[in-house]
């Protein structure tokens, strides 16, 4: 490589100026309708009025556009990049979906049922729909995420418990120690105490510790099944048994659903509370973090519990929203849900129909497996080594950093597993392909791996460096940390 | 449809590799008798007959037509660029930017939403976004519960019923008690704050749309050492004073009104901007601006400590996927707008609502414009307002948010203007009030005849 | 720099697949309806049905998506770079056009006119509204691109002069020599025979010259105006004379109305014919070379020879395809001419309004003579330097290359101006910033020149070697040419 | 609205650079006299009253209902993803790859449009893309002329009526000759071609709908030495002989029924392929294949010494701009569909005809069905096609592509399936055409009454 070249400026490495950089005074992008004149210190009081006009980004259009059309080269994603991010269910967001929820998105909240049958029966068929898929018996789709259906869930166990009189009686929620933190975080928020069960050595819930934890304090035991290893729970039913016997709530966290979605049922397993990620199963895009959404199922003792709204249909084939459910835990939002999601997530199911899903699940596990049999084959330690389901976990080899061959990878173009996570595994790496990625993409990825590792040996500086021709290179993550910047100077530039 | 790439060739290949006889084999471990349930769910589809069905379903709805229907949610103009940019695939289809090294493009995008509602608030620390609205102001009041170790919160009743009620949810499972503090009918009436309140929340402007004194307000939370959380309509912040100028400590909301659609209410998404002092009790994403190893600038998740994924049961909230691409999209469309757009939005919205109320009053209804409202006010009816509403939509008008008899207003409706309202709108709603038999003079319900438009 | 990032991959340099590279036997992405089954040969005739089937793509959903994603990120766009080019209008496309377009797009050209009123009264608006902005009595709407007018434009003018029982006197189209390719090119297609008309000193036609080449032989006079050096023909009115007056026609190629639109018409200036690019002034996206849109006016002593149909509206208010021109020239193409750049054009213009237009023009000339003024201070040569329209052309420092310095602004993630072009001016570098862009982004573009001619002193291999950083280097375009490759080699790979 | 991003700070700094007083001085070049004309335009609007004038006008049209429309243009199934990708404002907003180091992305999907063609028509060389069908068919006919020398040209009756207008403007300019040759009445009767004969154009399927004996028609020409020009719809080459199998010298024609919208005419695309002995007299732009200077395979515009902005007065065609992007959204089409969709989407409009044909013999038409035919076919009707078109319409069904008189079969339409015809839209189409009079047994237009479907 000639010097020139190393130092010719590579476009996607300019630094971008912030919106706010690029603001003028005086400059203006879209024009909306004009305002009639008055007096707004009069109509609306000067009292009432801001001081200080707040400092708003003035830029034209174009600079808009250049702007956020140039931020977007900056960022990985699934439609440029594999993505097998563990426990995230990185899959393929059809293209189909986006066209659906458009149809839907000018209808307001609060217009008169008679305006909005066709959004209230998408409801009502998706509240079916999931209720089969999951083998439950009433679901709220009002929860916005996945962490919110888990307090949707918890606190309709603790609602359940005090309406039995052992609302005080029940003050511990059990999780295992590879749940992901949500779990933890809910049942606090909720206002359990958390006691944590170990993992056993074959990756799943220690039976006999779970047994020595169990008893009449305990309110609810939260699973994933598969857990955070990618291993099915073997003995769920046992666990179900022992729970059921001490009078606990089963919970079944559904991120982990797309490993046996139309193959067995939380439900069948003995499951009371279940919340869905339609953002990973379901396909609704993940929106560099969100909007998800996190609909709850339950079996029918729980069901008054459910967070009101519910829709329902009438003698009359009218459908409504049922507001009135006395017991309900109340509302753990405004509104129904995040509709706009739930209409990918209906159209995507309904495109897929029974056999389809059932599909996803079987596509999943292979590229899973197939993933495990090559990472193994480059030296990669899988600890709990069997066949796994829809992702697994594994370490790098002998004297190699996780995040080091993470950050390698950046350069390839590929975005690195889940890493550090299950916290139960050093150095861990949580892959998950999803079905929707092909064996060349895999084999590819794994190729990379093998070439970065073949580096690591030739060149021992190499992963410390890496990455080395990303947008950035390795951010000084304690300085943002230690002396927060959590918005633009305005004063400083 | 499938969006399956494997060909038969190719999963031989796999189950080769894995040594495995068929995909059916790898879902040994899944209790025999449990596997393959009936499941009730209809046939897969072809995407024109799947596009069809959900066209069928769209075609049972109607969009089109006056609308003044607000009480959280508002179909404002959005420019045509705002959905352009914010529904790039890149932004879509990407994760929550844990590798920062590759997702400059959402960390920058999210910093400058950062930037952009702290100066609407006139607050310092603005998280990456939460859910909606009313789950982020229960967050706000569990914060002000951990800071403050207090356990009695007060509530304005001008907040939104819903947002209350996605309180009272949230504080089932604390030891905490929830009061009510009355309006006067129109504004709060100044509430006596105790020293064992964590928090009084006001709404401005109130859900009734009128104008609480916030300066006041927060004068009296504070004397009570109480901290005060501002639910605020994003948009109003154009004119209205800024939480960070009345003293506010928190501000939340809902960004709707900031450029997302309606969608029948979700997915918007909830801001909280606090003060300073705050930071560590803070629930939800931040990010941070800090140099790469070469010194070049650069963003990145910051001050993770307090979050799930570090602090499991310790954390500030449970809280993981946020509303991070609704809240980007609302800072791409205040950019567009930027501060003069912003503002016309807003006065717009004002100027119409009062020019509705004046209307009103021509025709001879009796609207309550007594006291300073911003794009909402309240319009005593005759019927039950679902009903009404219901009539009113016959009519093809969209009215009728109810200001529930809590308000002690009888049958009473909230009516909202935005910048698009326009003169034709308020003509057609009159008609359709007088059709409804809500008219001056006419007995409830009895003259709902024909539209005389 | 480590060699580590040097031998490290950056991401857009990875030799993308070829879509058919990434194809496998039964992979598929959509599924359309299924067919009933039935014979095809028989139905068909097997003497009808192909021997061997396409070779076309198998690939899934995902891989499709990642595919042109992927092929997006590896392509310059106005909506992520500046884009100068001369004679091009690169100006920002805005997005309310293409929201106008799409509520068009479903209608099939044959329906009953009772059902497409509303795209009749647009085309008919829009007829109006070029006709007013260019002082032309009669528009159609019909030519599919810039080229494409201004053949149905000279046929025209063939049309009349062969009414007037001219057509085999008149043999000759007079062309000056700094015209665009396209305006010989139409002239020989249209069957005359293509005189130059040289530049005199001052960059505009050689008046003397071009009286010396008129006479009554000569069919048409074809001019831009401004011409392609960017100056306004001051002399317009006396060339228009002297064409009328030896029976001639003056046609105007529109691709430059950008400088002058809302400000002055070339039917004012005696233009008998013109064409617009409305991809250019009217900001219909440029799609990577099309589909543009070439509407023609005419003077109405030609109006009876425009390409058939023009919509016209009927007493009773209707809209109406009017076929029935006896003396036209005929059809040009297909159908109505490329409705849904028309829509998007009607758009812009409705947008703008007529103070919007003159501003246009009026910021459009800002812009290029500040960017002149700029360029002139890093050295470049003017060569007629005076106040330019739109656009200005300049040559490099002595010394440098035109198409070294352009490869070197690549790897700034600039795009360089018009290179080479027009013919008469060497090494020619036509800058067209248009009205648009903001005074920064010019800075910026100035900058950068600035650090590429400071590099090319320092280093003197640095011009001949770039771009270094882009995702494909200098091309061998000669092997191209003597070795075409024109498809997929399937056998080869 | 404005797209103009200046200050007034910013139009002082660029006065003072080039040293002029103001804008306006910068046009002192324009002749005083002719300076702002009064120009009747309608002022300038804001982006909400914008969209509201163009949604008012969309509102107009009827896009719904069933549809047995074609004549060169057909709504066929296209997935979402088709759009999504090939709108990307990357591709939209590029212009020509004349930089190939920054275009590798269009230049590649040109490139692999090219393919496709090559492989649809059976044929080697295809050009980047032309304008529409009609007027590619009349490039491809100028190329004949200058290949062979000759200056006689036969073109079938069967060729679409605009094509034939079209070839004849493009031909008035020459001193060619053009001859159509008849029909028999379906299909086109064995020309005898003389040596003068540059080519014979021949359409499949015809007009009409009906399959040609393009071998036969093919063998006929190049008995004279002329050249043949194959006129085919691409979507139906996904099951009929490809025209380099019949020995076509070139195929030609319109690529929407690729992916296209019909876009009420335009744009789509027209598509032109030849021979390599034709390479030098191509018209339009190529891409090819070569490396860079590292070695890396790389795409770029070749053999431009046959286009205009470099041979001027002596190029093989005027063509400059074409239309990339509407072709590179076939090329994506196709890619999604795959060989599989595409012969679905081809079989499945061929087996729609043949149901609708069956449909309205059993309902007592007779339709022209003696000869084969592809998804198009002729009706007989009683009154004037445009007359019956407006009267269908009334009746919610969009249908009556004129056969016109030359073909023969007096008052005639041309019926179209797509593989989304349903049994339902037949049977609308059948009702509707009962109610227009058209029913066996009724008097022209006398029963034109209400549908009874
Ligand atoms: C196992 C598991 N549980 C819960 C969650 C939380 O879901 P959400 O981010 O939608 O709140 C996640 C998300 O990453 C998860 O992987
Ligand atoms: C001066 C001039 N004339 C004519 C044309 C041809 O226009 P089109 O490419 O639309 O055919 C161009 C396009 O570049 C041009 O710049």
């Amino acid at each position: 490589m000639s010097d020139a070249r190393k130092a010719s400026p590579v476009p996607l490495h300019q630094q971008l100026p912030l919106v706010f950089e690029r603001s003028r005074p005086g400059r203006r992008a879209s024009q909306p309708p004009t305002p009639a004149e008055f007096d707004a210190a009069a109509v609306l009081g000067a009292e009432n009025l801001r001081k200080e006009a707040p400092r708003l980004p003035e830029v034209s259009e174009l600079d808009l556009v250049r702007h956020y059309t140039q931020l977007a080269h900056r960022q990985m994603s699934i439609d440029a990049n594999i993505y097998p991010l563990g426990s995230c269910t990185m899959k393929y967001n059809p293209k189909v979906n986006e066209e659906a929820a458009k149809l839907f998105q000018d209808l307001h909240p609060y217009q008169a049922p008679e305006t909005v049958q066709g959004a209230l029966e998408l409801l009502y068929n998706l509240q079916h729909d999931l209720g089969a898929i999951t083998g439950m018996d009433a679901v709220s789709l009002q929860p916005a995420a996945g962490a919110h259906g888990e307090l949707a869930g918890i606190l309709m166990i603790r609602a359940y418990h005090r309406s039995r009189g052992e609302g005080e009686q029940r003050r511990v929620v059990l999780v295992p120690d590879g749940a992901h933190g949500t779990n933890p975080a809910t049942a606090a928020m909720a206002g359990y105490d958390v006691v944590e069960v170990p993992t056993g050595p074959d990756g799943e819930v220690d039976l006999e510790a779970f047994k020595a934890r169990l008893n009449d304090r305990v309110a609810a035991v939260m699973l994933t099944n598969p857990n955070t290893l990618g291993l099915f729970e073997r003995r769920i039913l046992e666990i179900k048994e022992a729970a059921h016997a001490v009078g606990a709530q089963l919970y079944y966290d559904g991120a982990n659903l797309n490993a046996i979605v139309g193959r067995v049922r939380p439900g069948d397993m003995g499951f009371d509370v279940v919340h869905l990620n339609l953002h990973k199963t379901f396909t609704t895009p993940h929106g560099g973090g969100g909007p998800g959404t996190g609909p709850v199922g339950v079996k029918a003792h729980l069901a008054k519990f459910l967070p009101a709204p519910i829709v329902e249909r009438r003698q009359d084939g009218q459908f409504f929203l049922q507001s009135d459910i006395p017991q309900s835990i109340g509302r753990m939002r405004s509104f129904y849900g995040n509709f706009g999601n739930l209409v990918r997530a209906y159209t995507y199911i309904r495109a897929l129909g029974l056999e389809g899903l059932r599909e996803v699940s079987g596509y999943a596990v292979l590229n899973a497996n197939y993933l495990r049999a090559r990472f193994k084959e480059l030296g990669f330690t899988v600890p709990f080594d069997r066949v796994n389901m829809h992702e697994f976990v594994a370490q790098p080899p002998t004297g190699l950093r996780t995040l080091d061959i993470a950050k390698a990878q950046l350069d390839y173009g590929m975005h690195p597993a889940t890493v550090y996570f299950p916290l139960i595994v050093k150095e861990a790496l949580m892959v998950e392909p999803t079905e929707t990625e092909s064996l060349e993409a895999l084999d590819n990825y794994v190729d990379t791996l093998a070439e970065i590792l073949e580096r690591s040996v030739s060149d021992p500086d190499y992963l410390a460096g890496a990455p080395y021709n990303t947008p950035v290179r390795r951010l000084d993550e304690v300085r943002a940390a230690r002396q927060p910047v959590l918005k633009y100077d305005f004063a400083g530039n | 449809m499938r969006y399956i790439p494997h060909t038969p060739a190719d999963v031989e290949r796999a189950l080769a590799k894995i040594g495995a006889p068929s995909i059916d084999a790898l879902f040994a471990d899944l209790p025999e008798a449990l596997r393959d349930p009936g499941i009730d769910l209809p046939q897969g589809m072809d995407e024109a007959s799947l596009l069809e069905h959900l066209q069928e379903l769209a075609a049972k709805n109607v969009a089109s037509g006056p609308n003044f229907l607000g009480g959280g949610a508002r179909r404002h103009f959005t420019p045509s660029v705002t959905a352009h940019l914010a529904m790039q695939s890149e932004f879509v289809t990407a994760y929550t930017p844990y590798q920062p090294e590759v997702a400059q493009g959402l960390l920058q995008a999210t910093f400058e939403y950062q930037t952009i509602m702290a100066e609407l608030t006139g607050l310092p620390v603005s998280n990456a976004s939460m859910y909606d609205g009313a789950s982020t102001v229960a967050e706000a009041v569990l914060l002000t519960i951990r800071q403050t170790g207090r356990d009695r919160v007060l509530v304005s009743r001008g907040v939104h019923p819903e947002t209350r009620a996605v309180i009272a949810t949230y504080l089932t499972a604390l030891d905490a008690e929830l009061e009510i503090v009355d309006l006067d009918p129109h504004t709060t009436r100044t509430p006596d704050v105790g020293d064992d309140v964590a928090c009084f929340v006001a709404q401005q402007p109130n859900y009734l749309g009128y104008l609480e004194d916030m300066a006041g307000l927060t004068s009296a939370a504070h004397a009570g050492g109480a901290l005060m959380v501002a639910a605020v309509d994003p948009l109003s912040l154009a004119v209205l004073a800024a939480p960070g100028e009345y003293g506010a400590d928190i501000a939340a909301g809902d960004g709707q009104t900031l450029g997302n659609p309606v969608n029948f209410g979700g997915p918007a998404f909830g801001f909280m901007v606090v003060g300073e002092s705050l930071i560590r009790q803070f629930p939800g994403r931040l990010v941070g601006e800090t140099v790469d190893v070469d010194g070049k600038r650069a963003f990145v998740l910051t001050l993770q400590a307090r979050e799930q994924h570090i602090r499991r049961s310790k954390a500030k909230s449970n809280i993981c996927s946020n509303h991070q691409l609704t809240a980007v999209m609302a800072a791409i469309n205040v950019s567009a707008l930027g501060p003069q757009g912003l503002r016309d939005l807003a006065l717009g919205s004002v100027a119409n609502a009062h020019a509705l109320a004046a209307a009103l009053v021509a025709a001879g209804y009796a609207p309550e414009v007594g006291r300073r409202y911003f794009n909402e006010f309240v319009l005593p009816v005759k019927q039950d307002p679902a009903l009404l509403r219901s009539a009113l939509a016959a009519h093809g008008v969209h009215a009728g948010v109810a200001a529930p008899a809590e308000y002690g207003f009888g049958h009473a409706i909230v009516l909202s203007a935005t910048e698009s309202t326009r003169p034709a709108d308020i003509a057609k709603l009159i008609a359709a009030l007088n059709a409804c038999g809500e008219g001056p003079g006419s007995a409830q319900g009895q003259e709902e005849a024909v539209a005389h438009v």
